[in-house]
């Protein structure tokens, strides 16, 4: 199919190298180094502050790392942000809906963004995330589990290579765990790779094949 | 390399200590003409023929006037070095600028009010020059006030660059537009001076004055960045080795 | 001397404009002073407290 | 603003098949400001309290000065090219509280930097939206605003056209102000410290032009400056803005 856009598409390998970074007075992230390939899942834990979510950020290039780089496919991320951005799904601790849009209509604009999404596959992947019932609501007057849940259908949509996922199962009921549990098995079955920050177990059947953790 | 020069100035153990070793160099020249040029001022130079001694102000208004445009200049080019470059002793810089060039501005406009008031009978006149002096002074309240509002020095240091460079792209538009607006209601100008008809007993004290007050400048910077310096790498290893060496 | 303080009549003008101008020299000179000193203070406490790490 | 009429791209994606689906296609950028756009204004029309708000501060503004100062025309129509300018401004400022601050508050804004579109493009678009929801709606209520201080009528269409060209370079250099204000905690008055200042040209050049508008004149000279300025900050204030944002999100 389309193959022929340069920008982006695969990540075959995702690099951390000695990232140093402080926040004021505090030294958050001390020389983090990893190296991750397509089809794996690196697990970041650590206490509440030790810098998972900073760690995620500074991967997607938000925040800027006073040493060390982030590469992919050996190339430093900071030199073409916008075609590592199209490659990648960051999922922070809030999902970034609007309480006036139906979770549909939340869909459409934020993956409309990024992508050209087509009615069929909103529905496939609010389908995806058991969403369909209640899809047509107002976000406001949704639970806090159907909202992660609407996040969730965002990543299936946006099929991007890296995942970067802050707290996934945050909210969510065994079911919803179950979801995130096969979204993520989906993704490295693919060849994706997923980074996910968070203390608990991750969901299912999936293994994480490596755990960094991030001492506070 | 001839950028040397350039990366050895970013490096702020190396700006902290060229900043101790060349502030006295900056300060007591400026020290000296500076009260020389008061002393010319007040007593050399003589009397105005239309203002009598009256003119004698420009001795104070205009080096303020001057400090407080080219403080800005100074912090939106420091600025953008330091937004663009990523540049911490750029950052350190700018912060430095912001309270002396409010201060001079204030001065500026104390004094042009001050000067105002036997020409024009009134403490205010909406003179161009006074106008933008004191839309300047407000240009650095907000960029000081925005700094103020970050608790994070980085961030403070970048959102403070971002708005001390949109501001020094705005001073000449919102000077010719003050100008212009000026010249629409025909307001004569209270503070004219500049004329090439000066003559030279009268320009001399100014220009040293314009000298003095510029090396005092780079005097109080010097003394200032090494402080924010301080402040921003209290973090590093050859602080604590500086101190105790 | 008189005459010199009168300032031809200004001198209600002349002499708080002058010296207006030399207190903000003055106080910036404190004010800079000020903060290189805290500035160490803060750093030296800081470096005695924990022996300069990283 | 139904889905279903967006252009059919890679379709069920779900399905295809596992080599097929980073296959996506990027949105084109136009595409992608366009909807950033539409998003605006179709969350504007659900809370349509928050619209109201700007207008009935500008209306107010302006009611104050024939209580102030005094009600006979002659004296208001001397005043009316300021008092619609300083309303207009405040109105403006006051509109751009609304502008990031809900995006920045739930992520909307984080995802627009990581979205691998032009963020300048997609704050662009906001802008747009926010003058096309404040701007417009008061350009075009300036008149009966004026004709309330005792403007003629044969004024309007030069008012209307004076206000349209200034409240665009107002909310453009608002932009800056509020995405600079995002970092902060608390930004209170400090957002009208950053804004006003810059804004003054257009102040200058919009109340001028409208003084002559008012007085039958050719208001064309002060228009052109106004508008220059107005190019100016379609061109520099949404990089402005998007720098901001991004150091916002450090």
């Amino acid at each position: 199919m389309n193959l022929r856009d340069s920008r982006a598409v695969t990540v075959n390998h995702l690099e951390a190298e000695n990232l140093q970074l402080w926040r004021g007075d505090r030294h958050v992230l001390k020389g983090v180094e990893f190296g991750l390939g397509k089809g794996e899942c690196l697990q970041v834990t650590g206490t509440n502050g030790a810098g998972k979510t900073t760690l995620l950020r500074t991967l997607c290039g938000l925040m800027v790392p006073e040493e060390g780089r982030v590469l992919c496919e050996g190339r430093d991320v900071r030199a073409d942000l916008p075609a590592f951005h199209s490659s990648l799904m960051y999922l922070g601790h809030e999902a970034p809906l609007k309480a006036d849009l139906t979770a549909r209509e939340n869909l459409h604009y934020w993956i409309g963004v990024r992508r050209r999404v087509a009615a069929a596959g909103l529905d496939a992947a609010l389908a995806r995330v058991d969403a369909s019932a209640w899809c047509e609501r107002l976000v406001r007057t949704l639970s806090a589990g159907q909202k992660r849940r609407v996040a969730l259908a965002g990543l299936a949509l946006m099929f991007a290579p890296l995942w970067l996922l802050d707290e996934p199962t945050t909210n969510l009921d065994a079911d919803g765990q179950q979801v995130v549990g096969s979204l993520i098995a989906e993704q490295l079955a693919r060849g994706g790779a997923i980074v996910v920050a968070t203390h608990q177990q991750l969901p299912g059947a999936v293994r994480a094949a490596r755990v960094l953790e991030l001492a506070s | 390399m001839r950028w040397t020069w350039f990366h050895r100035l970013a490096s702020p153990p190396y700006l902290y200590g060229l900043a101790a070793r060349l502030t006295p160099w900056f300060a007591w020249p400026a020290a000296l003409l500076i009260l020389g040029g008061l002393f010319a001022g007040l007593v050399l130079a003589p009397p105005d023929y239309q203002q009598g001694e009256g003119f004698r102000i420009i001795y104070v208004h205009v080096p303020s006037a001057w400090m407080s445009l080219m403080v800005y200049v100074t912090m939106g080019l420091a600025a953008a070095v330091g937004l663009i470059w990523r540049m911490k002793v750029a950052h350190a810089i700018a912060a430095s600028c912001a309270p002396i060039g409010a201060s001079f501005t204030v001065a500026a406009l104390v004094t042009g009010s001050l000067w105002g008031k036997p020409m024009w009978g009134t403490w205010w006149v909406w003179d161009p020059r006074l106008t933008s002096e004191l839309i300047l002074l407000f240009l650095y309240l907000g960029f000081m006030g925005l700094r103020a509002g970050f608790d994070d020095t980085q961030r403070a240091d970048r959102a403070g660059a971002l708005l001390a460079i949109v501001g020094l792209v705005n001073v000449p538009i919102i000077h010719y537009s003050v100008i212009w607006w000026n010249s629409l209601h025909q307001a004569p100008s209270v503070l004219r001076f500049g004329k090439p008809t000066i003559p030279g007993a009268m320009l001399a004290p100014l220009l040293i004055l314009l000298l003095g007050f510029t090396l005092f400048f780079a005097a109080l910077l010097l003394v200032r960045v090494r402080a924010e310096i301080l402040q921003r790498e209290r973090t590093a290893r050859w602080i604590s080795e500086t101190l105790s060496g | 001397m008189k005459a010199f303080l009168d300032m031809g009549g200004y001198a209600a003008f002349i002499w708080p404009a002058y010296g207006v101008t030399l207190a903000v020299l003055v106080l910036n000179i404190i004010w800079a002073r000020g903060s290189l000193r805290r500035a160490l203070e803060t750093a030296r406490r800081r470096s005695a407290s924990s022996g300069g790490n990283s | 603003m139904s889905i279903t009429d967006l252009p059919a791209g890679v379709g069920s994606a779900l399905d295809s098949a596992p080599s097929l689906v980073y296959a996506a296609r990027p949105a084109p950028a136009l595409d992608a400001a366009r909807l950033a756009l539409s998003r605006d204004l179709v969350l504007a029309f659900r809370k349509r309290g928050q619209l109201l708000q700007p207008l009935a501060f500008f209306a107010l503004v302006t009611m104050l000065f024939p209580l102030a100062v005094s009600p006979e025309l002659s004296r208001l129509r001397a005043i009316a090219p300021g008092v619609l300018w300083v309303a207009a401004m405040l109105a403006s400022l006051l509109a751009l509280e609304f502008l990031f601050r809900d995006d920045a508050h739930d992520g909307t804004l984080e995802q627009y930097a990581l979205s691998g579109q032009s963020l300048t493009w997609l704050l662009f678009a906001k802008t747009i939206a926010h003058w096309l929801l404040t701007g417009l709606p008061l350009a075009l209520m300036a008149p009966f605003a004026a004709m309330s201080l005792g403007v003629a009528a044969s004024a309007v269409p030069g008012i209307v056209l004076i206000m349209v060209v200034g409240t665009i370079a107002l909310s453009l250099i608002g932009a800056i102000g509020a995405a600079l204000a995002l970092g902060m905690k608390r930004s209170g008055t400090l957002l009208a410290l950053l804004t006003l200042p810059l804004s003054l040209p257009v102040l200058i050049y919009g109340a001028r032009a409208t003084e002559l508008a008012i007085a039958g004149n050719s208001y064309m000279a002060p228009l052109e400056l106004l508008a220059a300025l107005a190019v100016l900050a379609v061109t520099l204030a949404p990089l402005g803005a998007a720098t901001a944002v991004r150091i916002s999100l450090e």
